[in-house]
Order: C-alpha cells, then structure tokens, then sequence
C-alpha cells in the first residue's frame, strides 16, 4: 500500500493510480453485505479527485481479473456485487453439508422467549435479556419460519408481538406449543448438569457433546 | 493529559476552587473506573512511586474528593468510602511507633494497597492493549462474497430442543425476576390461546366473542379462552366493542 | 475454469492443479462467513485426491497473491478467514452505515481480566477492579460470543467460572491467547517489604507535622 500511504485523505488534487483505486474498491466489495453502486463509490473517495470514469475503469479491471477465478463482479440494479461463480457450487456445497449452521446463543435465547412468552414484543425480549435483540436475528427467524407478527401493541411505536408458528413446531417436532416443557422441567435439566460439575473446560465441552447425544 | 473535559475545556489539575458545577463533577466521577483508579490517577498526577506512596497525601486527597462529592449529594458508589475507610486505617497503623522488639516484624501496612494497585493498573493497561488489537467491523472487515443459497440443498441447522431449553432456562435465570415465574401447563395454554385469537383477528379484523368459546372445549376451555381475552386486553393488543347496549361484543385489533 | 469442468466429482483419481485449488479455496473463504479450517477445506474436495500439502501450497500462494491487494489471509484459532487490510479502513469507513461502538473500559478491564485470569469469577473479577460488575457488560459479551461460562465453583453461591470463546480469538484477530499482548511485570512484594522497612522516626515527626498542619 506503498502509494495509499504516501498522501493523506485532507489533501487534495491527488488522484489515486487506477490499480491502487481496484483494490480499494474490491474491498469495500468484499466488506460489505450490500450491493454497492457507483455513487457509493464516488462518496467513498469523496476527498480524492475521483471520476465515475475512473471507477469504471477500476471495476472494469476488476472484471477482467476475476475473468479465471472463482468469484465475478455481478452488476445488479441497486449496485456492484462480488459472488461466487456457479462452477465452484458443487465444492461449496460439499462443504456447507459438513458445517451445519450453529445458532448464536443470543438467537436461541430470543427463540425461547419467543416460543414461551409469546406473545411478545422485542422491547420485551430486550428487557429480560438486557441486551438488545438485533435486526439480524429476528429477520433470520421469520426467513426461516420460525417466528411471525401476530399483530401490533396498541402502545406509542406500535411494537410487533411476535410469536412460533407451525414451521416452528415442525422443526422441533413438537405437536403444539403445551408440548414444550415447563420450567419445572428444564430445572431438572439444570440439576442433571450440576451433578456432573465441569471441572474444566475440556470437560465442560465434553458434557455438551453429551447432552447433544443424548437427544 | 487531561483526565476531563468539561465543555471543551480540558482540566488538568483537580478543580481547587471551591465551587464545581455539579456537571463537571459528575463527568470527574464518570472518568474514573472505581476508587483504585481514582488512587491511581491521584498518584501518576503527582509522578509518585507507586511503590513508596506518601501515605498521608494521597489520603487527604483522596478524602477531600470523597467530601466534595458527598456535599454535592453525588450519590457515590459504596467502594470509594470503603476505600476512605481503608486509607484511614493504613495512615493511623504508620503513625503508630514501631513495635520496639517484637519477635516477628509487622509488614508495611501499606503493602496490601500497593499490591491492589498494581494489581489492577497491570489489568488497565491490559485494557488499553486489548482496545488496540485490530478488530473486526473497527479495523478490518470480514471479506465476503454473496453465495446463492437457494442452490444449497437443504442447510442443515444444528439446534434442537434441548438447546432451547437451556437458553430459555439460562435467559430466565438471569432475568433475575424474583416473582416465581413457573411456567404452568396452563400458563402455556393460555399463551397458546392467546396466539390463536391474534391468528383469527389477523384473518377476520373482527371476531364475535361469543365465537371464541365452543361446547366441545369444556368448561376448562373456556376459562383458557376468557384468560387468553383478559390477558390480549391488558396487553393493549385488542379492543373489545359493543354496538349496542346488551348486543353483541365484537373484538377486534387495538387501534384498528 | 477449464480445469475444473472437465471432471465431474464422481471421478476418482484427477488431481486439480494448485491454481484451480487456490481459486476454489478462495471462493469458499469467502462464501461463509466463519473462517474455515484446513479440515473443512480437506473435506471439501473428499472426493479428490488432495492433500494436506496441496492446501497449504495454495494457501500459501493465495496469501502471496494478496501481497499488494487490500485484502489478506488470516490464520485463527478457528482456522483462515479473508479480510480487508487495515490500511484501507479509512476509505471503508466513509461507508460504513453505522460506526463500530466504543468498547467502554470497564468492558475492557472486565474482558482483559477474563482473558488473562480464566477461569474468573465475577467476585473475583469485582476485588481486582475494586467496583461492582455490571451484568450488562457480562451479558453483552456473551451474546458477542467473546466470553463463557466455563463451569461452576464448588463453593457456595456456585458463582459461575468465566473463560474467552474462540470468537474472542476470532474478533481480536489472534490466533490463540498466547498472541495477547504481554502483562506487565508486577514489582515483588516480598522485596518490596524488605526494602521499605517501617519508616523511621524521622518520616514519622513528618507525618505528625503535617496531621498539626492540617488541624
């Protein structure tokens, strides 16, 4: 990043070689979940002397990179997006089957909350949790079909009550939500591990691998 | 280094003059970490050896801080006045005569403060390293590309029940709600039911009240039914409405 | 692409050449979002005679190819992961929606003293930093997934053992916790005490000219 380093961003008038200016935009690219137009672009060098020729120019180079590997600058109505090509589909496919996707901690506890307080709004959620509930989390359930919007709080903002649906007791193979055991019950759950008393942390996975087989 | 700046300015010396806008007070209280770091600043404004703490100084600073606070009803969190008290104690051992010839020597009394401070301003310091530590979505980002999840074949989620169950029993216990908070078979009924007239206001806007009660259900039913009614009301989430004197009650989504 | 179309994954025996590895390896890295180890990149072509070898050969190639472009490879505890270089962040920022919230100290004084003392417990954590914990601050790092329950105490109270996650390693960019920057050296007491001795007569008229001053 020799030429990135030789000029601050509060001088003016230094235009950015176009192959310095590719590798800056593949990473905003790359950072980014979003697509990103050109006019991001432009606002992200808003300091520099930098035209949308010039950005042109950079993704047009970028294309021409990628042109043998295995990821292609897409361009979409709302911006840039780098993806993976189809070709490598069936390497990536491999390897999603082994890695199942483990759910956060904050997003099975929202779950929970969800699943024996419903109905409930996230202002709730966040109240007993004492951390706030990311968009994130709440979209991934609804993709998911897990969660829904039962209706709307009469309250100032007019919160979301959120509440399972059937996807949800499907996945958990659960018949309706009464099947969900009670508190009393998952206290016993509490005392099984307590028994078991982790000494340390080897055997603290150990007792949750456990747990996992078990079920 | 200024350990404050109040209203751009910054300060430099602990405030001498007698009156401190109670502002700029608070934005004091709120610079420092507890009383060790209070004792710690007090020190390293003062380039003392924190091995070799005059004592006396740093108590009557440290005090008259405390008294300052104190006459401006700051409410003070309790470990500053025991630090006081700690402080106090430690001045008034030093200024006891040496033991003339005792069998076993008497340790500096000051050494347990000492090791408390250094203890901690290592621990400071690890902080500040820690914060410079390049991180993720600060300093660099995770670099992605957009991977098309409709070619996955079904992506396998790894939770099950019991992983709820332990979240649910963790969230709850950190709650901390002292009120037991046992969830009934009913309890969850009632829920269930609850669920289930927010489904048929969804689909219908309005639904008759008496239709939310039917034969086959029992008595228990109903009772669920009408706690279900009860609960939605209180949770400002319907609106019961009559059009007519003994007609018939109509629910129907709040603020519809 | 050529390469990798000319053989389907039912084929035995067709060893890919390190370029397409390289690009493939790539593509996966940056497909998920979790860095991948050389395990699940082993696994990822099962079904192709490729070797420990031939991944690190490609890693190694990736990460000379990343050189002079803005982004790296990073080796952490949980395995590789692509991100952007640092040297870019100040062009990065200029789009990023929302600014990366400043960790408060006593979060870091709470985190650094899990780091480096685990298994802590809160009560533990409390006598070092001489103030209350707030439980909000240990509430968001375990939702952040930087700290965890490691067990329980056996003494009353049973106070929960805290310990950093790998995501810890993986937020910090560290590979492992021996990557944390070095404790500073704490000065002997036992000499210490030696050295001091009680002050002698001379520092104590001092001290009692001072409390006459005071009066």
């Amino acid at each position: 990043m020799r030429h990135l380093e030789k000029f601050t961003y509060r001088q003016q008038a230094v235009n950015m070689e176009i192959k310095e200016l590719k590798h800056t935009i593949e990473a905003a690219l790359l950072a980014f979940d979003e697509p990103l137009s050109a006019k991001d672009l432009l606002q992200m060098f808003a300091d520099q002397e930098i035209t949308v020729t010039d950005i042109n120019q950079a993704l047009n180079a970028l294309e021409a990179d990628y042109a043998e590997r295995s990821i292609e600058l897409k361009r979409l109505a709302r911006g840039y997006r780098l993806q993976t090509k189809s070709s490598v589909q069936h390497w990536l496919q491999n390897l999603q089957q082994q890695k199942p996707k483990k759910l956060s901690r904050a997003l099975l506890e929202t779950l929970a909350l969800i699943a024996y307080r419903q109905p409930i709004t996230r202002g709730e959620i966040e109240d007993i949790r004492g951390v706030a509930v990311s968009s994130k989390i709440i979209h991934f359930m609804m993709d998911q079909d897990w969660i829904r919007v039962l209706g709307y709080r009469d309250v100032p903002g007019k919160p979301a009550m959120l509440g399972t649906t059937k996807g949800f007791l499907d996945h958990f193979n659960l018949t309706s939500l009464q099947d969900l055991p009670s508190l009393a019950e998952i206290k016993d759950i509490e005392t099984l591990e307590q028994e078991l008393d982790f000494p340390d942390q080897a055997a603290s996975e150990n007792t949750q691998q456990e747990l996992k087989d078990e079920s | 280094m200024p350990f404050a700046v109040v209203e751009g300015k910054p300060f430099t010396q602990m405030p001498t003059d007698l009156y401190i806008p109670p502002d700029a007070l608070e934005v004091i209280l709120e610079a420092f970490e507890g009383p060790l770091d209070l004792l710690l600043y007090l020190i390293r404004r003062q380039n003392l050896d924190i091995l070799n703490i005059p004592i006396h100084d740093i108590t009557r600073q440290y005090v008259e801080y405390i008294e300052l606070m104190h006459q401006l009803n700051f409410e003070l969190a309790a470990e500053y006045l025991v630090m006081a008290a700690m402080l106090a104690e430690i001045k008034s051992r030093m200024l006891l005569p040496k033991p003339a010839s005792e069998e076993e020597e008497e340790s500096d009394p000051r050494a347990e403060l000492i090791r408390r401070l250094q203890e901690y301003e290592r621990f400071k310091q690890a902080a500040e390293d820690i914060d410079e530590l390049p991180r993720v979505g600060r300093d660099v980002f995770i670099a992605t590309v957009y991977h098309d999840q409709q070619q996955q074949s079904d992506v396998d989620i790894e939770v099950d029940i019991k992983d709820l169950l332990m979240a649910f029993k963790e969230v709850m216990a950190r709650a901390d709600l002292k009120v037991s908070h046992e969830i009934e078979r009913e309890v969850l009924s009632v829920r269930d039911r609850m669920t289930l007239v927010l489904d048929q206001l969804m689909a219908h806007k309005t639904i008759s009240f008496y239709a939310l009660f039917t034969r086959e259900e029992g008595r228990q039913g109903a009772l669920v039914a009408f706690l279900a009614v009860l609960e939605l009301l209180k949770a400002q989430t319907l609106e019961l409405v009559q059009n007519a004197p003994f007609g018939e009650i109509y629910l129907q989504a709040a603020g519809s």
